[in-house]
């Protein structure tokens, strides 16, 4: 149980949870969240998208029956975390990386970002965002780091530059992040994309979320979300 | 702790509580909550002699106080389990149940010859998985197809036998005594329920095999009537679950003729529930002077 | 409105939402919220030949997404139902349809010779009530036994015979296939699962019968995966039920091929239930451009 | 839906809900009351324990799942209620008459008391009440009522006096209302004994309610829930 210190709506569906929290957790891992008993059944797996000073932050659109009710929550509201699970991105002492996420998918990119700036303060970071329409979530982008380059209804997946020493980080539409990884194997870039399926444990016992890889089925949950752009079998 | 130690088979269990195939991988996955040396018992995802890939596209769903799952087996084929997972679950001081499919009686003899040189507490046949040799049509839902294939794995196999019922039996009292005839040494019932969801947008089922199987406390009544119905006839052991989420949905299963009872979905709702059920067990038998869960068995 | 409007074998059904058996009283109980005349039809409470006056005890309990009953088919009898009920409900300008139970074939025939002096929309045979002369088995769990009343039952009525199936049916396609077979002119399905709900502290069952039905949400993926089945093997109309809420649930079983839809525990969480599902068929059809609602049955 | 005006904590397990409401209801009617969605699946029949200026109020004691999601309900919340349902109590002219509550059971006897008064300012009334332990509504009905006869951890039926123009409305424990009504038989009081049932529909459409009584089954929601204490037959 932890306790919730705001919840605020950012704009369309979009809102920004903040609980208290202190453990570690890394960039690209997420945590299945759930503030009910037994309606919906299922926890909901939900990236970080931020951690610091004992509060978790994470960035959630509402679709569906579990969002809402997150969305509902007030601050002093006690909600149920499990995690944080999955591998999460790498943690590369490399300069320059490109962070790519469209939608909902920008959420973990944002603590991505913030921990490779840590890591490596004179990092550079070349931060490519779709959105379908002007989002308040630019600025929050924009505001804390230097390359931030937006899309607004368009391809962003068209504004990226493939070279062979390319690092990219990516989250965001199935159809974006298939994109990313062709354009990745053909360039010779190394592409790390998080995988998004349907999960019931979260801990890699169910089978639930597997994703399709040259080596063989992967648990999204376990052995993900983020996996290398080479390695998944899209369709 | 004595108050939950039990008898099952020839078996000595820690506790009633075991967890079931196939929402508790091979017994490493919940490791970061507790140590799983603390279960009555652990029953493997189920094993079949070949690998299996699994199902496609969507895997899960929920429904109303239920999950509908079709993962299709997948599992890394019995040589493999032994090598890479059997070792791994010896490790843990529990008794270690393994699950094993067939789509053929061959399969599962093959299968249970690999098995015959492990160590491991007991054998869960799972007969609910389709038979493609009969038409599509599964060992578990006729009794005289669940007969066959349990007397014939009884013959070759050097492990104690529980045979897993399937709630889509036509009959699951006759079906119980049928195995119970065919020398099944216990009976653990129910697996999921075949049962479906329509994508109404997509206008199709959410499932690629249309099919899936329901679990979770949505079946709880209705598995509940099974392990009562099945205990009233039969006189071998059994394993009773669906749906068990709290320790008192377990004492209502105990009561209902379960000697030992498996928790599979719940562990999805909150990885703790096995030792809260453990928890909650104890705490009923000491401030109800119950000097051994067993003694409830049955009593209704 | 015209969308929503459904042929069922000969009549014609306004929209295909019908209010389940032994949910609606006799149609005048939700007065309070809506006029049933909105309504596709209306099933009555199970009548049988002679009064009952139902189980005595607990006769209702919650589970998970589910309603456990055990009402017993508590019912006047055929005779007063007719003079008291029966006139009442032809007042309301909808599909009426009887819901007929009973103990041996020769209450059925009894009870049907005297409906047949009514104007009735039609018959709904309820084959899932326990029958005494067949020792305690219900008509409803083997083909045969469903055949039999079936086309004894078709012999007598003058009203067309829908047969309401039992989801504990041992093979719910050999038994709609049969009941087809016998001159049932559609079917409905499904009735309530036999489950049971324990009362650790009494250490008994909760309902002195020892079992109960099972309806609602819970159940309502098993329902779906039923008509789906049964839709595909015969070629008489489906009226499908088993935990239908909302109007998204509706259309699922309209999908799985359910011509008409019964709302039945649904009206016990939200009484206005089957007119919101009505307000979201029509809505649903508008938006998609559906031009009667019919086109969707069986799609998937 | 209603609106929540307040939901306190009284003493114990027992809280009082008022909502806002406008509508007719008579003294020993219930609502059906509902805060949440599936979970648990059926709405809680709680009586009218006070109405008055479009506020509607309930006493309720929490047992289980329902009356402790009830329980978290805060001003402004959203709140489900069917009804009024049932009979009630009968609106008599008669001058004196006798209520006898124990326990949670004395919730509808305060609305049947003003009730009382209302139509019959010079009516008497004998208020017997029954509880466990000490409590603070014994001054809520103190301050309300004139002759409240109170009785702690004992056995209240007792202390009342049965005449045979006597006329008694009861609600409470079923040995309570059982031995009252008994009394009532033999001295040919006037009993109206308010019945507990589980009730799925509320309107009589589902037969789960079913109370046996002498001129055979009648349903508690509907046809009840106050029935002639010489009607119920007990056991
Ligand atoms: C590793 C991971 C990280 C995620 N991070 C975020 C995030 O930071 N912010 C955010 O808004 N969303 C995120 N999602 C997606 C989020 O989990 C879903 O939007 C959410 O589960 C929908 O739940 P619901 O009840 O509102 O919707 P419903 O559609 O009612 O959910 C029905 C079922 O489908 C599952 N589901 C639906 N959509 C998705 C989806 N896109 N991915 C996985 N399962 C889904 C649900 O978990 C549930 O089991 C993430 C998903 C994964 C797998
Ligand atoms: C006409 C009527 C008026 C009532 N008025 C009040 C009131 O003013 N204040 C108050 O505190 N209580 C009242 N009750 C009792 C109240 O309805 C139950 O305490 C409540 O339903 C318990 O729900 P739960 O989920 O908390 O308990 P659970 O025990 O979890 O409920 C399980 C099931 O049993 C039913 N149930 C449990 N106890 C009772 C009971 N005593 N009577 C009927 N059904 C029960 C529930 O409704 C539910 O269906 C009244 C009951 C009736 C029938
Ligand atoms: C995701 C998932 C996978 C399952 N895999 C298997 C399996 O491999 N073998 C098997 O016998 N049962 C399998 N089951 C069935 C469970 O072991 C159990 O019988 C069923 O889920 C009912 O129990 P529950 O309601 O507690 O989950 C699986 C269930 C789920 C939810
Ligand atoms: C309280 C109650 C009483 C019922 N009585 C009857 C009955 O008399 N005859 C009958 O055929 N079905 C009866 N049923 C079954 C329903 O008609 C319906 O088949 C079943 O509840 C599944 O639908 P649902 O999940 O929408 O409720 C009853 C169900 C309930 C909940
Ligand atoms: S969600 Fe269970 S294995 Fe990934
Ligand atoms: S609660 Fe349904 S008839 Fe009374």
């Amino acid at each position: 149980m932890a306790k919730v210190k705001d919840n605020v709506h950012v704009h369309d569906n979009i809102y920004l949870l903040s609980v208290e929290y202190n453990g570690i957790c890394k960039m690209g891992q997420f945590f299945m969240l759930r503030c009910w008993e037994l309606d919906p059944l299922l926890s909901r797996p939900i990236s970080i998208f931020d951690y610091e000073d004992g509060e978790l932050k994470f960035l959630y659109q509402v679709v569906g029956k579990g969002t809402e009710k997150l969305s509902r929550l007030v601050k002093g509201d006690e909600i149920t975390l499990h995690g944080p699970y999955g591998n999460g991105f790498p943690y590369l002492e490399k300069c320059e990386i490109t962070l790519a996420g469209g939608g909902i998918g920008i959420a973990p990119l944002f603590y991505a970002g913030r921990e490779l700036n840590r890591i490596n303060p004179n990092r550079k970071l070349n931060i490519f965002l779709g959105f379908r329409e002007k989002s308040p979530l630019i600025d929050v982008f924009k505001e804390q780091f230097q390359n931030v380059i937006v899309d607004i209804g368009g391809v962003i997946t068209d504004e990226i530059i493939y070279k062979k020493e390319s690092v990219i980080y990516t989250c965001g539409p199935e159809v974006m992040m298939q994109k990313i990884c062709e354009e990745g194997m053909n360039s010779g870039a190394t592409v790390y994309a998080s995988v998004e399926k349907r999960m019931a444990c979260g801990v890699g016992a169910c089978l639930g979320c597997t994703c399709k890889t040259v080596n063989g089925n992967k648990r999204t949950c376990k052995d993900g979300p983020v996996f290398l752009g080479d390695e998944i079998i899209y369709g | 702790m004595d108050r939950l130690k039990v008898k099952f088979i020839d078996r000595t269990f820690k506790n009633p509580v075991v967890v079931a195939s196939g929402t508790y991988g091979y017994g490493k996955d919940y490791l970061d909550y507790y140590d799983p040396s603390l279960l009555g018992g652990i029953c493997s995802k189920g094993i079949t002699l070949h690998q299996k890939s699994g199902n496609k596209g969507i895997r899960i769903c929920e429904t109303p106080s239920g999950l509908l799952n079709s993962i299709g087996l997948e599992n890394p084929g019995v040589s493999k389990f032994i090598d890479a997972y059997l070792k791994e679950m010896s490790a843990i001081d529990t008794v270690k149940i393994i699950n094993v499919g067939g789509n053929t009686i061959d399969e599962y003899i093959k299968a249970m010859e690999l098995l015959n040189d492990c160590e491991l507490g007991l054998i869960e046949l799972n007969i609910s998985c389709p038979n493609v040799k009969e038409g599509g049509m599964a060992f578990g839902i006729k009794a005289d197809s669940a007969a066959e294939v349990t007397s014939k794995v009884k013959k070759v196999s050097r492990h104690k036998i529980m045979v897993k019922l399937s709630p889509n039996a036509e009959n699951i009292i006759d079906i119980a005594k049928a195995c119970e005839d065919s020398g099944a040494d216990a009976l653990s019932l129910v697996n999921t329920f075949q049962a479906m969801a329509i994508d109404i947008v997509k206008k199709e089922s959410v499932f690629e095999n249309m099919y899936a199987g329901l679990s979770g406390p949505a079946i709880k009544p209705i598995a509940l009537r099974m392990v009562n119905q099945v205990y009233k006839n039969v006189s071998i052991p059994i394993m009773g679950m669906g749906g068990i989420t709290t320790w008192q949905d377990a004492v209502e299963f105990i009561m209902a003729g379960s000697s030992c009872i498996q928790i599979g979905t719940a562990n999805f709702i909150d990885p703790m529930t096995p030792i809260k059920v453990i928890e909650g067990l104890k705490d009923y038998c000491l401030g109800n002077n119950i000097e051994n869960i067993s003694d409830l068995v049955g009593v209704i």
